[in-house]
């Protein structure tokens, strides 16, 4: 799998979302991007899941455009997403919301469906399976029929990422995934997101403020600030990187960042 | 030309009628975020209590209106204490349904207060009317009543004048308040995230209280205008308050300027499709005025789908 | 790539979901324990005992009730039958999909004339085939169907209110055309004939015997209309626990989440209305000929109304609870009627208690109740029906 | 259950019981129920319906206090439904009167009584016709069951127009307003009967609808000015009809206007319309307004305790229930007290309405010849705000129009 | 003072989530309440500030007080004009609105004259917002959302804010302006009660802190004193036993969890 991105840019009224943004992401790797608020890190989401339309630029993931298809084109094509703001089907089940995820993999039609006959049994049961495995993977079965609506934070956090996995994509943006999680839930999640990639193989994009998991985690970090990239490289290049410092980390400014950075520094 | 004018007239006046009510319906879908289908119910209630207080009590006209505006606004504001309050955070069909129950006992009831007569508002206006440019034949034969026809002129009914003075006055000192008080943010932030409103301090009860009344009172000065039918009107003219359905789509569901140039839209179009579709375009159909409006509707919904100056909905993800 | 299932090995030995405290609903606490042997048989729609022999038992009454019941009734429950298919259609559009539709009396209009066209006797004025009903009744779903296709593209482009309004539109043009076009309506205030009631060439509106039990026309037309309601209801469920309900639910919810996870979005809302819309020709093509006349009048915003109400009564999104709507919808009146007789001491002569009419407190007790419904019980007679079946629990039907 | 050919004699089936009635005068009598099927409440024809109905309680309690018929009374209140105007409820309402009746004394609307008309026809279920259209004037459209008075809608704008010729110049033009439907269609198709047989011409057609629905009903005033017809025949409601005659008289047409029996309501009089409803307008009716002279009227009156009716509708609810009368009378005498026979008593029945219509005989094609109308003018001092000018108006031109099938008809 | 004494929380008559909640904020102070998701902080929030009922909930025991006076199951609008302002969970901005509508609704329970001189506040705290004044907030990023929703808040001029989680989705470099902002805010004389997961921002500014497990207060104390407790370092603060971060990559795959109450 390779993600291939060219020189994105977006503009919304006199908000230049991106300017001609540019990065790859290889087979298997976690790639990171980082940045202030607004800096179009969701942006660029919305660009790859076909949410917004990028005024240019290309997108090609294994040589496919991506660009100029409508979402449920391009989750076909392998892009998968969890969202920042969780956007769950609030009324549906756990289960539910993750077979949701199955929907491209289940090929049967609306008749066969009202029948519940021949395609649509066995793909429906193939789905449970699935799913069930999904469940035991994630530790959701003790919620498996309960609807998300009146779950906790952090476990729609993980049905999302639940549903984000069933549709078996080549590749998984993964959107501040441990915001507003404490350090018990956020350790879950990096065990999750590191099994993903080891026994599943997934590339993933993953944007997050927690910088700790963000350079434990990453291969590679972008860095982005006002919608153009200012950094790009290895945790540790990005780190060191004057301009990353003076737009995000906050080094420039050494009374404010003080704690974080003398943590982050505690560990490189 | 003068039928064209006459027919402008005659539609702008009824759509300032149409635009009082579409107004109520927009002011409690912009605080509450229900559509509020006993609306007809309130405006005619506002025609039978002008003419209670008008006719049976023989009070002068201005007391009848008076009187109409604060009796509905206070029904109102009670039916919304009653039977809406418990449906806040609901899907808004629910409680669209629940206002279309009201408006089920409503037809009822008011039909009979009614009972079998034909009433009318008890504007002192009635037929009279005035010539622009023309003159009042000599010859003709008079009716005690019924002013001569205007010839080669214009005759403006003054209860058309009355139509588009109330409407404009009411519309235009509401919006303005609406404008200027902290309320009509209130009322908008109270329907977009209520929880979040009253987190601000905002109470949403009143909110609600104040919207029905402001909608109750503005159906009751539809309903007056609507009472100055020359014929008449009985219990079921409520049914006429649903024409400004359309006309707040073409404003955008949430729009004081919209619904006003809905309304107008929607009168005007009425008004000159009952003077000219019968003869231009006779294969629509009769009465095809009456659908006229949605077919404006549609039109406006094909290339803006929250109406001319709706708001479209935030999504964002 | 590897499945998932390798993974589920390694979970964390006391990963639980002990790590945050839910709630489990009541619902769930009092609900049977799910033990399943199979996937197959947890996701039947008859996934427990109870259930299957509730079912089996309300069906084999269904059928048996014309049996016990005089004509009259029969013909009350042939309505509340086509009603509920009618609101199976409409939940499936505004309950599952989140679609509101104020229009849904148009395709049941569309579904009447079209049974009338093709399956009614021609007149001087009115067209009509005299078609048996094994086509007519599969035509009148398809042709609102067909209808429902063609007004999807410009109903998925409008959210909420705005499509209730926009449908409501396509009531009052449909309204219009009806009214117009004579010679298969036979114009407003006037109506034609609907449908002849021939099935397999057995005319069911003359009495006649099966194995000795008198069949009439309303027992006739009653089977007729269960039989269709327990089909299109089943094929309704299947449709619902399918990815098409699941999709259905996801567009409602968000519909943009739905399309990032691959749900087709005009496709789904197009389904939704060509469906529903069939749906509701089925309900119109027999509500015709249960009925016995139809006129351009009938096919209003007060029957899409009704419509709704059965949704918002029997239970948003529940197939058993639309049923249970459309009992309520079509029985209460009746059920009302019976009530206000009981009581003779308040039918006076003149039949006036507080200067209104028996009539009249009926119509008000009505829409009073159906807001008490609507306001009291947000999940609607569904919701009432799982209450009391928890509250049960330890009956011997259940394990 | 279904009804024979050669009917059976005996006082026995449904509807009729040795019981008394719930309100008996006499409880040594039985009692025969009859169904009312009506708009009471919640349709269009409401305030229509409630009239017609009291006048029908009133009529039958009448029989009652005189004797009843035979050793019988009647009771119509027991099987009362509301049918709201609507088919559906109509057809259900049927249904369940249907069993406990030996006759409907009342069903209101054509296309309502249509929906049920076979079952009726086959079970010999006879019903007073509470509306006006032609077509229950023929024997093939309403399967001999149902009982029609006076004339149709359709021969009310030949005799309105012939008496309007009469009296004022013969009209070369005339238009028509009317809503779509039995009541409407029927007239105007009565309009259009009359100018084919007088030369003269229909210059507009024009279709209207109820206020309620269109608003205004400028739409019919424009076009009757454009057509300037010397007359205009109006089939609407009251409200819509004074709206008309008043814009009308506003915009300087010169005209003058006839209008069918539902156009009047007596309140219209205390619209701005009034003054116009007074110099122009005159209303038709099948039967003597509250001031005849009739013997039927007077007793209408008496039966009311002289209070005024609130509408034309109890003037109709009283002649209508003349022919169940007579049926019954005739039925009782012949020993035929059920339901067949009953129904085989219609052909030929003759019934005599007191005076408020000519006497008719059942059964047979109408001879429209026999039709004559009442024509009132607006008057406030007048009971119902009607002044009858002619009574029993006989129309020459009927004699002139063929009538052999429904005006309108689907 | 803003004093909770034995908060009991209820919702829809069955789930008990605050078990007997009591802590002080004073006047002057900035208070941390920690603690998992679903603890119960929210619901303690919403216990104070009368917004129990749109979620079915209703306080069953215990009094809420503010300077001395009684506000226990007072209505919203009665608690912000008694001085308590709420950034509420999930920043809840009117997206609808622009940035700038969205303050003014904030100012709802203040006089027109007061609007300008904190509208300037504001803008001066977040620049973006005054750049952005006029654009419907519904579009903007997940932070300036916050950025609003505190400046919102701010409006009210509040003796007492109350922020739940008001770091979440925020760049550190913002968090650190926040922090500082709420030291600021604190210093201009008003009390600040501080649900956070961000334990390391919360206790590193709080003067006192309380830890919330299951529905009950576990744990109360001055903030330095938090800071030093073996158990806040290893369950709130990702601080291994010897006091510094181990990298996520070499997480165990089991887990042990701290549980106070139980
Ligand atoms: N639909 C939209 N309409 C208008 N402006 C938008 C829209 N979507 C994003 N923006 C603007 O584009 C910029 C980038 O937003 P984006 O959501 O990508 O930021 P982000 O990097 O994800 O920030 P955060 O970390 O706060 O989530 C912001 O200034 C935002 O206001
Ligand atoms: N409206 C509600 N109805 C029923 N239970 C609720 C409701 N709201 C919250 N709860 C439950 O109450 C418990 C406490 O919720 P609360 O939101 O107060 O926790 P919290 O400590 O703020 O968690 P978080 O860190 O996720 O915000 C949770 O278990 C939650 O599921
Ligand atoms: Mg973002
Ligand atoms: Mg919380």
């Amino acid at each position: 799998m390779t993600l291939q991105v060219d020189n994105l840019g977006l503009r919304f009224g006199g908000t230049q979302a991106l300017s001609d943004v540019s990065f790859d992401v290889a087979d298997r790797e976690l790639f990171a991007v980082i940045g202030p608020n607004g800096a179009g890190k969701t942006s660029i989401f919305n660009c790859l899941s076909g949410v917004y339309r990028p005024d240019h630029g290309s997108i090609t993931l294994n040589g496919d455009a991506v660009l100029g298809r409508r979402p449920d084109a391009i989750a076909k094509l392998g892009i998968a997403r969890m969202f920042q703001n969780i956007e769950l089907f609030e009324n549906l089940t756990v289960m539910d919301n993750i077979k949701l995820g199955r929907h491209i993999h289940l090929r049967y039609n609306a008749f066969e469906a009202a029948l519940h006959i021949g395609r649509a049994r066995r793909a429906e049961l193939a789905a449970r399976r699935f799913t069930e495995d999904l469940i035991d993977f994630l530790n959701l079965a003790g919620v498996r029929n309960h609807p998300v609506g009146m779950l906790p934070y952090g476990i729609k956090k993980r049905v999302e990422l639940g549903r984000a996995l069933a549709m078996e994509p080549k590749l998984l943006l993964l959107d501040e995934p441990v915001a507003g999680m404490n350090v018990e839930e956020t350790e879950d999640m990096a065990r999750y997101i590191l099994d993903i990639r080891a026994e599943l193989g997934i590339s993933m994009i993953m944007v997050e403020h927690d910088m700790r998991l963000v350079m434990d985690l990453a291969d590679r970090i972008m860095v982005l600030d006002f919608g153009r990239r200012i950094s790009l490289g290895t945790p540790a290049e990005v780190q060191r990187d004057p301009a990353v410092i003076a737009a995000y980390l906050g080094g420039a400014d050494p009374e404010t960042a003080a704690a974080d950075q003398a943590k982050l520094e505690a560990r490189t | 030309m003068i039928e064209l004018l006459e027919s402008l007239v005659r539609g702008v006046g009824l759509g300032g009628m149409y635009a009082l009510i579409a107004v109520g319906f927009v002011i409690i879908y912009r605080a509450t975020g229900v559509l509020n289908f006993a609306q007809p119910i309130f405006m005619i209630l506002g025609t039978y209590i002008s003419f209670t207080i008008v006719d049976t009590l023989g009070l002068p006209f201005p007391v009848g209106v008076a009187g109409a505006i604060i009796a509905v606004a206070a029904i109102a504001m009670g039916c919304e204490r009653a039977v809406m309050r418990p449906m806040v955070g609901r899907p808004p069909f629910a409680a669209a349904l629940v206002t279309i129950g009201l408006f089920a006992a409503g037809l009822v009831v008011t039909a009979k207060l009614f009972g079998p007569s034909v009433i009318t508002s008890g504007d002192p206006w009635g037929l009279g009317n005035f010539c622009i440019g023309g003159e009042r034949p000599a010859d003709a034969v008079e009716i005690p009543g019924i002013p001569l026809p205007c010839q080669d002129g214009l005759a403006i009914n003054y209860t058309d004048i009355f139509k588009i003075v109330t409407a404009a006055v009411v519309i235009g000192l509401l919006g303005a308040w609406l404008a200027r008080s902290r309320y009509g943010l209130a009322m908008r932030a109270t329907a977009m995230d209520q929880e979040a409103a009253m987190a601000q301090g905002i109470s949403a009860g009143r909110i609600f209280s104040l919207s029905w009344a402001i909608a109750g009172a503005l159906a009751a000065v539809g309903g007056i205008l609507v009472g100055t039918a020359a014929g008449g009107v009985a219990a079921a003219a409520a049914l006429v308050a649903l024409k400004a359905l359309p006309a707040i789509i073409i404003g955008g569901l949430d729009s004081i300027k919209g619904a006003v140039i809905g309304g107008l839209i929607v009168g005007v179009a009425e008004a000159l499709t009952k003077t000219y579709q019968p003869d231009a375009a006779p294969w629509l159909g009769a009465n095809f005025d009456v659908v006229m409006p949605y077919v404006l509707m549609f039109v406006v919904l094909l290339v803006q789908p929250y109406g001319l100056y709706g708001t479209k909905e935030v999504q964002r993800v | 790539m590897t499945t998932v299932s390798n993974l589920s090995g390694q979970t964390t030995p006391d990963g639980t979901a002990t790590q945050t405290k839910i709630k489990t609903p009541r619902a769930v606490l009092r609900g049977r324990p799910k033990v399943y042997t199979s996937y197959a048989a947890d996701q039947a729609i008859w996934n427990t005992p109870a259930k299957a022999w509730w079912t089996v038992g309300l069906v084999v009454l269904a059928f048996a009730a014309p049996f016990l019941i005089a004509k009259d009734l029969t013909n009350l429950l042939a309505l509340a039958a086509v009603y509920a298919i009618g609101g199976i259609g409409l939940n499936l559009l505004t309950g599952y999909a989140g679609q509101i539709s104020l229009g849904h009396a148009f395709f049941v209009g569309a579904g009447a004339y079209t049974a009338a066209v093709f399956g009614g006797t021609e007149t001087k004025s009115v067209i009509g085939l005299g078609w048996d009903m094994a086509l007519w009744l599969p035509l009148s779903a398809i042709v609102p169907g067909l209808l429902g296709l063609i007004v999807a593209p410009l109903a998925s482009r409008v959210r909420g209110l705005y499509l209730a309004m926009l449908t409501l539109g396509l009531l009052m043009l449909g309204e219009h055309f009806f009214n117009h076009w004579t010679a298969i309506t036979g114009g407003g205030g006037i109506g034609r004939a609907p449908a002849e009631v021939v099935l397999f060439g057995t005319d069911l509106s003359k009495p006649f015997k099966v194995g000795g039990v008198l069949i009439n026309e309303q027992r006739a037309l009653y089977l007729v209309a269960l039989v269709v309601l327990v089909v299109l209801a089943i094929m309704a469920r299947n449709l619902a626990r399918s990815k098409v309900g699941r999709a259905f639910a996801a567009v409602r919810d968000r519909d943009i989440a739905a399309e990032v996870m691959g749900v087709p979005l005009q496709r789904t809302k197009t389904l939704a209305f060509v469906v529903s819309s069939a749906y509701a020709g089925v309900a119109g093509g027999l509500l015709s000929v249960v009925i016995g006349r139809i006129s351009p009048e009938r096919w209003n915003l007060l029957l899409s109304i009704d419509f709704l109400a059965i949704v918002l009564i029997g239970g948003i999104a529940t197939i058993s609870g639309s049923i249970m709507g459309a009992c309520f919808i079509v029985l209460l009146p009746r059920l009302l009627e019976e009530l206000t007789q009981l009581f003779p001491s308040i039918t006076s002569e003149s039949g006036d208690i507080a200067g209104m009419s028996l009539d009249e407190i009926k119509t008000i007790l009505f829409g009073l109740l159906i807001v008490g419904m609507v306001v009291l019980e947000p999940r609607g007679m569904f919701g009432l029906w799982t209450r009391i079946r928890n509250y049960f629990k330890g009956w011997p039907f259940s394990y | 259950e279904e009804g024979g050919s050669d009917a059976p004699t005996g006082a026995s089936g449904p509807g009729v019981s040795d019981e008394p009635c719930p309100n008996a005068i006499d409880t040594n009598k039985g009692c025969i129920y009859l169904g009312v099927l009506s708009d009471l409440e919640g349709g269009p024809f409401a305030v229509l319906g409630q009239s017609i109905n009291e006048a029908q309680l009133a009529f039958w309690k009448q029989v009652n206090e005189d004797g009843g018929i035979g050793d019988y009374e009647i009771d119509i209140a027991t099987n009362t439904k509301n049918t709201s105007y609507d088919v559906q409820k109509h057809a259900a309402a049927y249904q369940q009167v249907e069993p406990n009746v030996l006759a409907l004394a009342m069903s209101l609307g054509t296309v309502n009584t249509q929906a049920v008309l076979d079952q009726m026809d086959t079970g010999n279920l006879v019903a007073a016709a509470g509306t006006f259209w032609s077509g229950w004037q023929f024997p093939a459209d309403d399967k001999g069951v149902m009982l029609e008075a006076g004339y149709s809608y359709c021969t009310e704008a030949v005799i309105g127009l012939d008496w309007f010729a009469s009296v004022h110049n013969k009209p070369a033009k005339v238009a028509s307003v009317v809503y779509k439907g039995d009541y409407g269609g029927d007239y105007a198709a009565g309009a259009k009967k009359w100018v084919d047989a007088n030369e003269s011409e229909l210059v507009a057609e024009i279709e209207t609808a109820p206020n309620a629905i269109a608003g205004s009903q400028d739409g019919p005033v424009g076009q009757i000015i454009a057509a300037a017809p010397d007359v205009v025949v109006l089939a609407t409601g009251p409200q819509e009809m004074a709206e008309i005659v008043a814009k009308a008289a506003q915009a300087g047409y010169k005209g003058r206007f006839l209008g069918a029996g539902p156009t009047w309501n007596g309140a219209l009089l205390k619209t701005a319309a009034a003054p116009a409803l007074t110099a122009l307008y005159n209303g038709t009716a099948p039967m003597q307004g509250w001031d005849g002279p009739s013997e039927g009227v007077k007793a209408a009156r008496d039966a009311s305790g002289g209070k005024e009716p609130a509408n034309w509708g109890y003037l109709a609810g009283w002649a209508l229930s003349y022919p169940i009368k007579s049926l019954l009378e005739k039925a009782n005498a012949e020993d035929k007290l059920n339901r067949a026979g009953v129904r085989s008593l219609v052909d030929g029945l003759e019934v005599d309405y007191k005076g408020m219509l000519p006497n008719s005989t059942f059964g047979t094609e109408p001879d429209v010849t026999t039709q004559v109308a009442t024509i009132a003018v607006p008057d406030a001092a007048a009971p119902l705000g009607m002044k009858t000018v002619v009574d029993g108006y006989k129309a020459p031109s009927l004699e002139k129009i063929t009538y052999t099938e429904p005006c309108v008809r689907p | 003072m803003l004093e909770i004494r034995s908060l009991e929380v209820v919702y829809e008559d069955v789930v008990l989530v605050c078990k007997g909640v009591s802590l002080e904020v004073p006047a002057d102070g900035i208070v941390a309440l920690l603690g998992a998701n679903g603890a119960g902080k929210t619901s303690t929030l919403r216990g104070i500030t009368g917004l129990l009922d749109t979620h079915r909930g209703k306080i069953t025991a215990g009094s809420v007080s503010v300077d001395g006076k009684t506000i226990t199951g007072a209505d919203p609008a009665t608690v912000v004009t008694s001085g308590i302002s709420q950034v509420m969970e999930g920043r809840r901005i009117f997206v609808e609105f622009t940035i700038e509508e969205n303050l003014r609704v904030g100012a709802h329970t203040r006089d027109r004259g007061s609007i300008a001189a904190n509208l300037d506040r504001v803008y001066t705290m977040f620049p973006v917002l005054a750049q952005r004044r006029g654009e419907r907030a519904g579009y903007l990023s997940g932070g300036e959302q916050q950025m609003l929703a505190i400046g919102r808040a701010l409006m009210a001029e509040p003796k007492y804010l109350l922020l739940d989680e008001p770091s979440l989705g925020l760049a550190p470099l913002v968090v650190a302006q926040i922090r500082d902002l709420i030291v600021e805010i604190n210093r201009a004389g008003t009390g600040v009660l501080l649900v956070e997961q961000n334990a390391a921002m919360a206790l590193a500014i709080a003067t006192h802190g309380y830890v919330m497990e299951n529905g009950k207060v576990v744990l109360d104390g001055p903030a330095e004193q938090l800071r030093s407790n073996s158990d806040i370092q290893e369950f709130y603060l990702g601080l291994g036993a010897e006091g510094s971060a181990s990298s996520y990559r070499d997480l165990k795959h089991y887990k042990r969890r701290k549980r106070w109450a139980s």
